[in-house]
């Protein structure tokens, strides 16, 4: 039976990449988002970026760290709510109320990792996954979460009172630059010595802390990274659809998030946002055929698996190294 | 019981065997033949891949090359849990005696593969330590106990060619005479051995021939009765 | 004459339940009613055509208000009926007054639709909470309920139910001992049935709809909490399609508020045939609703030669609604369509007729005694 | 009346056997898991549509085929064993060279698939699955109205869960799975079919589950999402029972059962997450779980 | 206690659910000298290493470092205070290059490893030192290879320059050889005899003549027990360790 445990990462590590092809397709990849408004649906596009914000963060714990967390639904859906709560109730600007919802997610990032980051693998799965319906939970029950009916009517307000935000191109830029913001964080962090000593507990963890480096440590701080850079995405998108609701807590949406992580490629840079859109767009096509949704992202998910860990760009990279 | 019709001949047939740990080739190429009802003992080392040979032949290592015949039949690229229905019992290195089992389950866990295997009352006879012991935990017995023990559950099932890795291992001396006698019974009974041993004083009560290992590979082969005239050439072999 | 009509095409969006709880009372029905609507028109209004599309949101609030969203944004949809479900309801109600589309509810239930929530281009039509805590609410006082206890489903629809009811019940002199909230969708009510039980109220007030209200109903009998008689069930809102579900034998003598009964005179009966033959059932308020809110627009758009949302909202509160649904229902400033609502019993077996004679009309409820006026409803845009 | 701490009895023992009742299916489950996960070293997040699809197939026997609940409560687990089966072989079976997780991933892929199939096929709302005559009506306990199915789901999952227990404790073949646990290889090297165990092991897995699925048609609707809002709480018990460990499932799931009775009375807002709780306690104390073994 | 003994347990005991690996184990390793841990398959060898280094907890007993006791002290802390362990089955970063191997090692005392907003090339500073022990133990030459495509052989070269780049005051090497080819093992031998100079090493080998020509003392362990101690001759002169383990009984 398995003994690797750190397969899942390893299977699909090796596609970090250096830096210059990276640098080229980022700047293909803003191109296409600077232009992307005009021939799209904003709203949309606006949704993908969101999400794949939120697959980037997910990725920073599976991809360079080795953790599967099946919990991440919490970090993203409440910080939606407190982003929604923070902006309708308590009238704060746009920007506060995102910095808030990332915070809380941060802090909830903190409680989940020391509870969670003593136990690998399944366990770890299961944990955060548990922990995460706890939150759930207490989002269907506590009074300013308003249960099934979530918090309605989130003002957009004006960005740093000068931005309009109800005008959808300056919403759609808006939350490019958070995803830029946030993409940029990732690259950093897993191009710094930080990010070394993740890749190396990735891939040997027991090695690790025999040249001392104490493991759990650097785990919960990239525990804790992703959590925040998930609020942010989770938050955006409360601004963006003027809506929090359960939908962005419960464990499926957990679920979505390893998948389109999976379908781009973990560990890579650009898999999460590749995955995210296609997996956005797909559910968007899908919606309008009557075919069940769900079926098609099971089907998806249980080919990755099996014969496609790689997930895309881990695949393209793994075909370049081959060539090359 | 196996006949004694075609004794003497081959029973099990190795030739230019490889085998791998993962990235590390570990055998380069053993060759070696198992006659019927000898005992034949394999020497060597510490990571001479004693062990190694053995697991090849159960058919539990990774990958290996080369050929493995038992009493005709190729093993290599046979279904794992075929090969000891053919008449193969194992005694690991390690003993493998199951700490969630009780000692009469671990006793008759293995399967009968064959007609002929001895009864629970002639192991208790073979074995009078484990008597008595049936429902103590199976790894509440010392070593020695757990040794017999892994010896006697192959007992039951009926095969008859038997691959002992090192039993005497860590054992008092008084234990080690205990499973010699054991052994030579078993010889008596018709039963064909290979036995890996590193303390071949021992070897060389029951042994009719010695295999020597080297790195993975067979360097020598020593019938018993020439063992005095090869002293000093085994002395180098065994590093002492 | 030739008015000015967005994109060419009077486009319907009918927008609810299509596979869970609620499903039944509106769904594809609702749809259908809306279809009869335009086909009476001739499929035409202005000389453009008209075009019913529909969704399901899943009783799901980010999911309908996206839809309502795109549907605006991509898809030029003029009108948006139905949304049963309250919680969407709202999610949607702001999405229609950001856009100035006109939304007519059928469905949803809660009266801060045309309260705190209210919106100009929108109208709500069968019933609401209000109605039905004064039609059922009173009734059951009167009959000597006292003492209360609720089991309410957990959002915007129950709460407003429960605490509409509870008003009504303190105004008739009667008494709340407390309330449990049971999540959408609930599979199983046991442990909220035996908490009812023990509170040792005289009646159980199901302020839930659809799915739920059929789940607790049986449930209760099963636990045997009505047979021992010391208590009674309130269902609050029940729909023809629930009782059809529940068979008589359990629903029997539930008393209910309704907005519609196919069989009180020939116009209902006749509709209703027609609506039976196209899905195999008989309609609920919801669906009936339906109908007439889609005729009643349509109508208006003929009449303000435009189907610019504002112009036609206001004309719409100008015109009475006559049609089979309604008698002169008249619609307030804040979009609440009023009409007489009626008091139902469940027949019992022996009474019954025949497939879907199931209610027997108590009373009739005039519709401002239903109704709240503007000024209880605490609208804001309806002053001005 | 008499109260306990200020409640009534009738409403403490009533919650409390409401309680067991859930329990029963939190033992079922969790039950299934453990043998599976103790086995493949896989969490089978299928288990909850497994578990659907028991209910699913009985809802489809009497609704198509007009076999009634007892045949039901045969033929269910077994088609569902099958599936397991087939699942196993031609999928799971594929990952045991890989890391666990990946089994986690497949089997959640696997469930969305069977879960939205039934929804797209039946819609979320729950069909009704008739009570069996002879269990219809109920006992009156005094404190509470006790309905007979009730009780019998009770029974039937203690009677199965013993036998299970008793199947792995007592039996040779028991005696197998366990050494197939703890060592694979040497078991394989005993000319024991170790793939086909750990097959068939999977398919009896699920159909505990299935078993557990018929069980619940009755009380709960049979609906699509039956399966998706249970199975969670099902992996906290594993979790908090140790997982792999038999015993521990079993124990914590009637004990979770009878403590979110507990809170129902006690405090009800927190009945949801009071499993969660625990989880998260029992992991800073005891982080293999109750029963489990530090690996 | 006296002062030169850098490393000594006392009745250290490790039993894992009935069965005792390692029982009543007591050591005491002068300072500064090779001191080898050998027995059969099994022996507890490895189990010991773990003790050491605290991978695993001991049932019982006590471990003490430069006279204090760390018994209960963390693995990383244990690295921390200058004891570094090698694996029995190589353990390197398999997807990082050879060099960034090492520089993951020669990083950690640098305390910049939770900078995640400096960019990694404030590490290339440490490439002079890496090359130098990459250099040592002949991998140079394939310092830009993933460590997953390096022989066997070579990454158990590998990982002892990994351990030697921490300047570790006392080494564990766990069959620094096992799978090595013979011109590797001359290397690799030479080395640890170098760098022994100023520390201390443990080491398990299975390959006599290794330890015959390496190790100032030797450790015999049997089925988790202490068989005997001593110089090797002295050892392998001993009657129960060459009944119970070399074999060669007789005379
Ligand atoms: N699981 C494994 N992975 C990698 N290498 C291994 C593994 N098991 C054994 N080896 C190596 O294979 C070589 C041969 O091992 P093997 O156990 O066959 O030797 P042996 O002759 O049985 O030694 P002993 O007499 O100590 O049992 C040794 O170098 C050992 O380190
Ligand atoms: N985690 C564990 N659980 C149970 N038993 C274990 C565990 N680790 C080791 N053992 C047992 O402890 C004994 C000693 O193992 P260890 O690996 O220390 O031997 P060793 O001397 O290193 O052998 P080798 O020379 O083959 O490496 C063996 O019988 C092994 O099966
Ligand atoms: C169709 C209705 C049952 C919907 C419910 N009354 C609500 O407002 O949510
Ligand atoms: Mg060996
Ligand atoms: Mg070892």
């Amino acid at each position: 039976m398995a003994t690797d445990t750190h397969a899942v990462s390893r299977e699909t590590a090796s596609a970090t990449g250096p830096a210059t092809p990276g640098l080229l397709a980022m700047g293909v990849l803003l191109a296409v988002l600077l232009g992307a408004p005009f021939l799209l649906y904003p709203v949309f596009l606006m949704k993908v970026l969101c999400f794949a914000l939120f697959a980037c963060a997910f990725n920073l714990l599976i991809g360079f760290a080795g953790l599967l967390s099946f919990g991440h639904a919490a970090f993203f859906g409440g910080a939606a709510y407190i982003t929604a709560h923070t902006v309708k109730v308590w009238g704060l600007p746009p920007e506060i109320g995102i910095l808030l919802g990332a915070l809380f997610s941060a802090a909830l990032g903190l409680v989940f990792g020391m509870i969670a980051i003593r136990r690998q693998g399944i366990y770890f799965a299961m944990i955060t996954l548990a922990l995460s319906q706890m939150v759930f939970f207490m989002a269907l029950q506590l009074p300013f979460t308003h249960g099934e009916d979530g918090i309605q009517a989130v003002p957009r307000g004006t960005l740093f009172g000068v931005f309009d935000l109800s005008q959808p191109l300056t919403m759609y830029y808006t939350v490019l630059v958070v995803f830029l913001f946030g993409f940029l964080v990732i690259w950093r962090t897993v191009h710094s010595p930080f990010g070394q000593v993740l890749k190396a507990i990735r891939e040997n963890e027991p090695r690790a802390i025999s040249l001392g480096y104490r493991t759990d440590q650097y785990k919960l701080l990239a525990f804790v990274l992703s959590a925040s850079l998930a609020g942010l995405a989770g938050g955006t998108k409360a601004i963006v659809f003027q809506l929090a609701t359960l939908t962005d807590v419960q464990w499926q949406m957990s679920g979505e998030v390893v998948l389109m992580t999976l379908l781009g490629g973990m560990g890579t840079l650009f898999g999460p946002v590749i995955g995210a859109a296609l997996v956005v767009t797909l559910e968007n096509y899908l919606a309008a055929t009557n075919l069940p949704v769900p079926v098609v992202i099971g089907a998806i998910f249980v080919v990755c698996v099996l014969v496609f860990r790689r997930g895309i760009v881990g695949e393209i990279a793994a075909r370049m190294k081959r060539r090359g | 019981m196996p006949d004694a019709s075609h004794s003497r001949s081959a029973m099990l047939e190795i030739a230019d065997l490889h085998a791998f740990y993962g990235e590390s080739h570990v055998l380069h190429g053993v060759s070696l033949t198992v006659r019927q009802g000898e005992v034949v003992t394999l020497l060597g080392r510490n990571g001479a891949g004693k062990t190694t040979t053995m697991r090849s032949i159960m058919g539990i290592v990774g990958k290996r090359t080369g050929s493995i015949e038992f009493q005709g039949q190729q093993l290599i690229g046979m279904a794992q849990h075929k090969i000891p229905r053919l008449g193969i019992g194992y005694v690991p290195e390690e003993r493998g005696i199951f700490a969630s089992l009780s000692v009469d389950e671990n006793l008759t866990l293995p399967p009968v593969v064959k007609e002929g295997g001895m009864t629970v009352p002639q192991i208790y006879e073979l074995f009078p330590n484990l008597q008595g012991r049936g429902s103590t935990q199976g790894t509440r017995l010392s070593g020695g106990e757990q040794q017999m023990l892994a010896i006697a559950r192959i007992l039951r099932t009926g095969a008859d060619l038997i691959l002992l890795d090192e039993p005497t291992e860590g054992l008092a001396p008084v234990i080690i005479e205990q499973i010699g006698v054991a052994v030579r019974k078993l010889k008596q009974r018709g039963f064909t051995i290979l036995l890996v041993e590193q303390n071949f004083r021992f070897a060389a009560t029951i042994a009719d021939r010695h295999y020597v290992m080297e790195e993975g590979q067979v360097v020598d082969m020593i019938p018993n009765d020439q063992l005095a005239q090869n002293m000093e050439k085994l002395h180098e072999y065994l590093g002492v | 004459q030739q008015g000015k009509v967005s994109a060419d095409v009077v486009k319907i969006g009918v927008l609810n339940d299509r596979s869970g709880l609620y499903a039944d009372l509106g769904g594809e029905g609702s749809a259908v009613a809306a279809r009869m609507a335009v086909e009476e028109m001739g499929g035409k209004v202005l000389g453009k055509p008209i075009e019913v599309i529909a969704a399901d949101h899943q009783n799901k609030p980010d999911i309908g208000s996206n839809l309502a969203r795109q549907w605006i944004d991509r898809d030029n949809v003029d009108v948006i009926v139905d949304v049963p479900n309250s919680g969407v309801a709202l999610a949607v109600q702001e999405v229609t007054r950001e856009k100035k589309k006109i939304f007519l509810m059928e469905g949803p239930a809660t009266s801060s639709l045309t309260g705190s929530a209210c919106s100009p281009t929108g109208f709500h039509w069968a019933y609401d909470t209000r109605a039905l805590a004064v039609g059922t609410g009173r009734a059951m006082v009167q009959e000597g309920g006292k003492n209360w206890f609720f089991i309410t489903a957990d959002y915007a629809f129950g709460h407003q139910l429960e605490a509409d009811t509870s008003a009504e019940i303190k105004k008739a002199g009667g008494t709340i001992k407390g309330a449990v909230r049971a999540p959408l969708n609930t599979a199983d009510f046991s442990s909220f049935l035996l908490q009812a039980q023990s509170s040792g109220a005289q009646v159980i007030g199901l302020a839930n709809a659809g799915g739920d209200t059929i789940t607790s109903i049986k449930q209760a009998s099963e636990f045997g909490l009505t047979q021992s008689g010391q208590q009674k069930l309130a269902g609050l809102l029940i729909f023809l399609s629930d009782v059809h579900a529940l068979g008589l034998q359990v629903a029997q003598d539930l008393v209910l508020t309704t907005g519609f009964y196919w069989d009180m005179d020939d116009e209902k009966r006749a509709w209703s045939k027609k609506f039976m033959e196209k899905t195999g059932k008989m309609p609920t308020m919801v669906q009936a609703g339906s109908y007439s809110a889609v005729r009643h627009y349509l109508k208006a758009v003929e009449a303000a030669g435009t189907d610019d949302g504002p112009t036609v909202a206001a004309k719409m509160k100008e015109m009475p609604v006559n049609d089979m649904f309604a008698k002169n229902g008249k619609i307030l400033a804040n979009g609440r369509m009023v009409h007489d609502m009626y008091l139902a019993r469940v027949k019992k077996p022996s009474e019954s007729k025949g497939p879907w004679d199931y209610y027997q009309i108590i009373r009739t409820i005039p519709g401002d005694e239903a109704f709240a006026t503007v000024a209880e409803s605490g609208c804001k845009i309806a002053s001005q | 009346m008499p109260t306990i701490f200020g409640i009534p009895p009738q409403a403490l023992f009533g919650q409390l056997l409401l309680g067991l009742i859930n329990g029963s299916f939190y033992a079922l489950l969790s039950l299934g898991l453990a043998v599976i996960f103790g086995m493949l070293n896989v969490i089978n997040f299928a288990h909850g549509a497994l578990y659907m699809l028991g209910a699913f197939v009985a809802w489809l026997l009497m609704t198509q085929v007009g076999i009634g609940y007892w045949w039901a409560l045969l033929l269910a687990p077994l088609a569902v064993g099958a599936v397991g089966v087939l699942l196993e072989k031609s999928l799971l079976s594929r990952l045991y060279k890989l890391d666990h997780l990946y089994g986690l991933l497949l089997t959640f892929g696997i469930a969305l698939m069977i879960e939205g199939l039934f929804r797209h096929l039946y819609g979320v709302s729950g069909q009704p699955y008739p009570i069996p005559r002879e269990l219809a009506g109920g006992q009156n306990l005094g404190f509470m109205f006790l309905p007979n199915y009730r009780g019998w789901v009770v029974a039937a999952s203690l009677v199965v869960c013993l036998a299970t227990w008793y199947a792995i404790e007592r039996t040779q073949l028991g005696a197998y799975l366990r050494a197939a646990t703890e060592n694979p290889v040497l078991v394989q090297a005993f000319g024991i079919n170790v793939p086909r165990m750990v097959t068939l092991t999977y398919g009896f897995g699920v159909a505990l589950a299935g078993l557990a699925g018929v069980l619940a048609a009755p009380i709960y609707q049979v609906s699509p999402l039956m399966g998706s809002n249970l199975i969670i709480v099902v992996f906290a018990v594993v979790v908090i029972g140790g997982m792999g460990s038999i015993l521990g499932a079993v124990l914590t799931g009637y004990g979770l059962g009878l403590l979110e009775g507990l809170t129902k009375v006690f405090y009800p807002e927190a009945s949801n997450i009071v499993v969660f709780v625990i989880m998260a306690v029992v992991l800073m104390i005891k982080p293999a779980g109750l029963f489990g073994r530090e690996k | 206690m006296s002062g030169d003994v850098i490393l000594e347990t006392r009745g250290l005991t490790k039993e894992f659910r009935g069965f005792v690996a390692v029982r009543d184990v007591s050591l005491r390793v002068q300072r500064g000298s090779i001191h080898a841990l050998i027995g059969p398959n099994g022996a507890g060898k490895t189990t010991v290493f773990n003790l050491l280094t605290k991978f695993l907890q001991p049932t019982t007993g006590q471990i003490l470092f430069n006279g204090t006791d760390i018994t209960a002290v963390k693995p990383a802390d244990v690295a921390r205070m200058g004891i570094i362990r090698s694996f029995q089955i190589s353990a390197v970063f398999p997807h990082l290059t050879v060099l960034e191997n090492v520089r993951v090692a020669l990083q950690r005392p640098l305390g910049n490893s939770f900078r995640f907003w400096t960019s990694e090339s404030v590490l290339n500073r440490l490439n002079g030192r890496a090359y130098e022990l990459l250099e040592d133990v002949g991998l140079a030459v394939y310092a830009q290879l993933p460590a997953a495509e390096l022989p066997y052989g070579r990454k158990r070269a590998l990982e002892i320059a990994t351990t030697l780049a921490l300047e570790p005051e006392m080494m564990l090497l766990d069959e620094p050889m096992a799978g090595m080819g013979h011109e590797d093992i001359g290397r690799i031998a030479a080395l640890i005899k170098r760098v022994s100079a100023n520390r201390t090493i443990l080491m398990v080998e299975h390959n006599l003549s290794v330890v015959s020509d390496l190790s100032d003392w030797i450790t015999v362990l049997a089925r988790g027990e202490i068989l005997a101690e001593g110089p090797y001759a002295e050892v392998s002169r001993h009657p129960r360790v060459r009944e119970a383990y070399m074999g060669t009984g007789h005379a």
